[in-house]
């Protein structure tokens, strides 16, 4: 029972992803649309001096997504400190 | 600063109810000054009378919460075995049921597409 | 100060941020100081959140332009198409910042003394730091990509604050749960901001909302984003991973957890309502969400009645407390496009839901808070094994009756008052609602009752003879709550005029969203 | 490569996704089903990336790059931001696995279950 | 604890793979990479070593209070950069056109500057700093737990 559920939602599905990112729903691939793309290669490098049109955009035209990234690493690894931590007052699992 | 809180068709407003609230309190008040005055605490008769046995003490006395609503869930017996089947409590199938939803959404959604 | 209102929404999410990467190095000095520094620092966000609000009643939308010259120039002069990160905070943003700036003061003071014999505070206190300022980002970002990275800080700092009592084993499988689900829920988000990028080439909420066309590709974004957040708001039966998260937190955290459920149903809001509120199909999408928001209610409910761990049964309530919202905002889309039906009962319907999440997030950390004593009291979760707690608990007591009240829609408290706006408006959409809602206002209160008599009520148990009354810290954190239940109850069409009128209004208007940053040309 | 046909990345993302979802609802031990999880994450960011490539470009940074168009920067920040996160969802799922299997002595997802109903 | 000959081995490549990841970090703005891509070179070398050596060997080298310490500096050296062009907006670039880091490279392709990219280098060099400390705190509380010692307060 739990199999075939399973299976007909996970067909629906992924025939539905499939049949989106089909050239009839979906653009073609290699041809976006890029108007703000565009912009940013053309006025990355007087506008934030880097020649590194990515870097220019980590750090500077999406700077906060990459300090919320950072965040994250820093919540994870403060998450497994906290969850590696030495418990002293040992007691039965309940 | 008006308390009237209006939702088109009726009002809403706590302060009203509080008034009325406390005139019934006195009320309630009053009735009850009306009642016996013969009962005295401490005496026979304010202790529990069970057909003759002795009465268990205090702690023994507590319903616990197993046993409140009985009748409730001898009622819906059935739908309770019906409704804890998908609580399995295993990660997979909470997934399982998310892949379902978003199933059943994106047909009901191109089927309304395809309507209009 | 005019200069600090125009730099609050980003101050409003880099001080806890900044304050999180300065814990871990204070607290190796001194504990006392890392805590004065984590409530202060939350007090001066709370301050500046009411600052912004009152601004934003005066003004309209606040928008923050993040790296730009100047912060208002959201489009770079001479270029038509957003490229930078935008905040954009309009009434609905900061209502439910106002609610979480409260919620996390309570429980970061709740928390001072209720983990206070657990080891790592120093690196719970950063997580909650961190959890707040994810929260914050969520409802204040109007960017898509934004949003999902702040998602992804509440989710994980989340999780790791649920499995923080590690000498259990039932903590752990619920922060696994929890971070299992909000992983596939965020890769979900993700892929549909792909797909939305793929089309229209750019990630600003309010451009995409100009230039979207309802494809069938934004179809299938819509049903991914809707689930997924419905999945985080723990929507039935997406409600699975619920309890077992919330129950086994810590209270303090439980409560914070209620509100980033809420936060979540924020985003999806804003999918339906400003994202695609101009092309969207509204009364299917709207019956949608209205049939969800049903079985959420009666479910939630029937499952509570049925529970006999305290904080289990209490979560089950909080699923059955969703559906309430769901439904009213339900009916509130399903109208959207006749403007004489959201006239009539429309907006009365939003309005109602919204004020109802207000209403819960205030009365369910507190009945969180309330369990989470018991807990900090008994050592024990188990209703079974209390009994007779109203002896030495006072506190605890009464603050657990308001809340009780309040959740069963009991006059003259907050509860009732919501509740009977969103009864009154969705009984002319379809009656069947309004009577569901009021059955299963029936089953809340039997089920609260129960507990109360169970744990509260009763001679005095002798396993719980000795012992005293929960620390002061946890107390006042209480007391804030309740304090605002009482205001509240005391002040409904005050807090109406003031804060749910314009949430929903900015929910109901696309175009104010899309021309703040548009039509915003310096 | 001029015009990639059918689309071919995007459907490899798409299958990806499924074969992912495919692990997590059927496997029941809990390190597949992060396998899952990390496999989800790959299709996710793939798409991602494939959706910035433009034909013939060059990777968007001026230093000595050759005449021609560049491939759109955007998603490739995307890319980088998403890949980070995922590393850190993956470590903490570990991390609470590992203290599962010292609680409970098991990895299966229906074995080391406590919480139900 | 492995033979003789890996542990020697792991010593001098080491300092190669710490050069080759400061040199990831460093020319961020004008190369390909950038602060987690050569954080993460490191960090693969501190696994090498973890490999070579017990993560008890390692454990005396590395403490994990210097590494959250690390960490949170970084952390940071991160937010302050982004703060300090407050004055204009969060996150606003005000290093650029300034001597240091800000030189304004030709439009179009050119043979790259180190002085350029106004803060891109230095939030390049606080990201390494944190991702050098977060990673390699993570990998070494895993293998110490993993071999039955835990992390300590």
């Amino acid at each position: 029972m739990r199999q075939v559920t399973g299976l007909i939602a996970l067909i629906v599905l992924v025939a539905f992803l499939v049949w989106g990112v089909l050239p009839p729903t979906m653009r073609d691939f290699g041809y976006p649309p890029s108007d703000m793309d565009d912009y940013i290669i053309e006025n990355a490098q007087e506008q934030t001096g880097n020649n590194n049109v990515v870097a220019s955009v980590v750090f500077d035209y999406r700077g906060f997504d990459t300090l919320g990234e950072a965040t994250i690493l820093f919540t994870a690894v403060t998450g497994v400190l906290l969850l590696l931590r030495a418990s002293k007052r040992r007691k039965e699992s309940s | 600063m008006k308390f009237i809180l209006g939702s088109g068709y009726t009002f809403w407003n706590p302060l009203i109810w509080i008034i009325v609230f406390l005139v019934v309190m006195v009320m309630v008040y009053f009735f009850r000054r009306r009642g016996q005055k013969g009962y005295k605490k401490g005496t026979d008769q304010a202790r529990i009378f069970l057909c003759g046995e002795e009465v268990p003490e205090a702690e023994q006395r507590h319903i616990r919460v197993g046993n409140i609503y009985w009748g409730f869930f001898e009622t819906l017996k059935e739908y309770y075995n019906f409704i804890l089947k998908p609580h399995t409590g295993i990660i997979n199938d909470y997934i399982l049921w998310f892949v379902v939803a978003i199933a059943i959404t994106v047909i009901i959604l191109l089927i309304a597409g395809l309507a209009k | 100060m005019a200069s600090l209102i125009a730099q609050s929404p980003i101050l409003i999410i880099a001080i806890p941020l900044a304050a999180a990467f300065l814990i871990p190095l204070i607290g190796m000095v001194s504990q006392k100081a890392r805590n004065a520094l984590v409530v202060v620092s939350l007090v001066f966000v709370a301050f500046l959140v009411f600052a912004l609000a009152r601004d934003i009643s005066i003004n309209g939308i606040h928008i923050y332009t993040l790296g730009a010259t100047s912060p208002d120039l959201t489009i770079p002069t001479g270029f038509m198409v957003p490229v930078r990160i935008i905040l954009e905070v309009d009434g609905m943003s900061v209502f439910f910042s106002i609610i979480w700036s409260i919620v996390s003061l309570a429980a970061a003071i709740y928390s001072l003394s209720h983990i206070a014999s657990e080891t790592g505070q120093t690196r719970f206190y950063t997580l909650l730091m961190l959890m707040v300022m994810g929260g914050f980002g969520l409802m204040y970002t109007g960017d898509l990509f934004n949003l999902f990275v702040f998602l992804e800080i509440a989710s994980i700092s989340g999780a790791a604050l649920i499995a923080y009592r590690t000498k259990f084993a039932d903590t752990q499988e619920g922060g696994f749960k929890y971070i299992v689900v909000s992983a596939i829920a965020s890769l979900m988000v993700l892929f549909a901001i792909g797909l939305l990028y793929a089309q229209y080439n750019s990630l600003n909420i309010a451009y995409l909302a100009q230039v979207i066309q309802y494809t069938t590709l934004d179809k299938i974004a819509l049903a991914l984003f809707l689930i997924a957040f419905a999945m985080k708001t723990g929507m039935v039966p997406l409600h699975l991973w619920f309890p077992d998260a919330y129950s086994v937190a810590p209270a303090s955290i439980t409560g914070m957890l209620v509100i980033t459920s809420h936060a979540c149903m924020y985003a999806a809001f804003r999918i339906c309502f400003t994202l695609y509120g101009g092309v969207i199909n509204a009364p299917v999408v709207g019956w949608i969400i209205i049939a969800f928001g049903l079985l959420t209610m009666f479910v939630g409910v029937t499952m509570a009645v049925y529970q006999k761990d305290v904080m289990r049964f209490m979560s089950y309530h909080a699923i059955s407390q969703l559906g309430y919202m769901w439904i009213g905002v339900g009916v509130g889309l399903a109208v959207l496009g006749n403007p004489q039906l959201l006239a009539t009962f429309g907006r009365d319907a939003m309005s109602g839901g919204i004020f109802h999440i207000l209403n819960h997030a205030m009365y369910k950390p507190l009945l969180f808070f309330t369990g989470g004593a018991l807990f900090h009291y008994t050592g024990t979760r188990d209703l079974t094994k209390m009994g007779g707690l109203a002896h030495k608990m006072k506190w605890t007591t009464i603050l657990y009756m308001i809340g009780t009240l309040s959740i069963s829609g009991i006059p003259p408290l907050n509860g009732f008052s919501s509740k009977i706006l969103i009864y009154e408006s969705v009984y002319q959409f379809h009656p069947i609602l309004t009577i569901t809602g009021i059955i299963v206002s029936i089953l809340t209160l039997a089920s609260f009752t129960k507990a109360f008599h169970s744990a509260f009520m009763g001679a005095e148990l002798p396993e719980y003879k000795r012992g005293k009354e929960v620390p002061r810290s946890m107390i006042i954190g209480m007391l804030i709550l309740a304090a605002g239940i009482i205001f509240v109850t005391l002040f409904p069409s005050l807090v109406v005029d003031w804060a749910i009128h314009p949430a929903a209004d900015a929910l109901i208007d696309q175009s104010a969203y899309i021309n703040a940053v548009t039509g915003a040309i310096p | 490569m001029e015009h990639i046909p059918l689309n071919f990345p995007f459907l490899a993302a798409a299958l990806l996704v499924g074969i992912s979802f495919y692990i997590i609802i059927f496997k029941k031990n809990l390190i597949k089903l992060i396998m899952g999880i990390a496999m989800m994450a790959s299709g996710v960011n793939l798409f991602l990336v494939a959706l910035g490539y433009r034909a013939g470009g060059n990777a968007p940074i001026y230093t000595d790059v050759p005449e021609g168009p560049m491939v759109l920067p955007v998603p490739q920040a995307l890319t980088l931001t998403s890949i980070v996160i995922n590393v850190a969802v993956l470590a903490l799922m570990l991390t609470i696995v590992i203290r599962i299997y010292r609680h409970t002595g098991s990895l299966d997802s229906e074995k080391s279950r406590k919480l139900k109903g | 604890m492995l033979s003789k000959i890996v542990r020697t081995v792991a010593n001098q490549l080491i300092l190669f793979i710490l050069i080759f990841g400061l040199y990831v970090i460093a020319h961020g703005q004008i190369t390909p990479g950038g602060g987690f891509q050569g954080g993460a070179v490191i960090v693969s070398g501190v696994v090498m070593l973890l490999v070579a050596f017990s993560s008890k060997e390692l454990k005396k080298s590395l403490r994990e209070r210097v590494l959250s310490i690390m960490e949170s500096t970084g952390a940071l050296i991160f937010i302050i950069l982004a703060f300090v062009g407050i004055g204009t907006a969060f996150f606003y670039n005000l290093l650029v056109g300034t001597p240091i880091f800000g030189h304004i490279p030709p439009i179009g392709p050119n043979p790259g500057d180190i002085w350029t990219g106004g803060v891109v280098p230095l939030m390049n060099l606080a990201v390494g700093i944190k991702v050098v400390a977060g990673l390699s705190a993570v990998v070494l509380a895993l293998a110490l737990f993993s071999s039955g010692e835990e992390v300590e307060e």
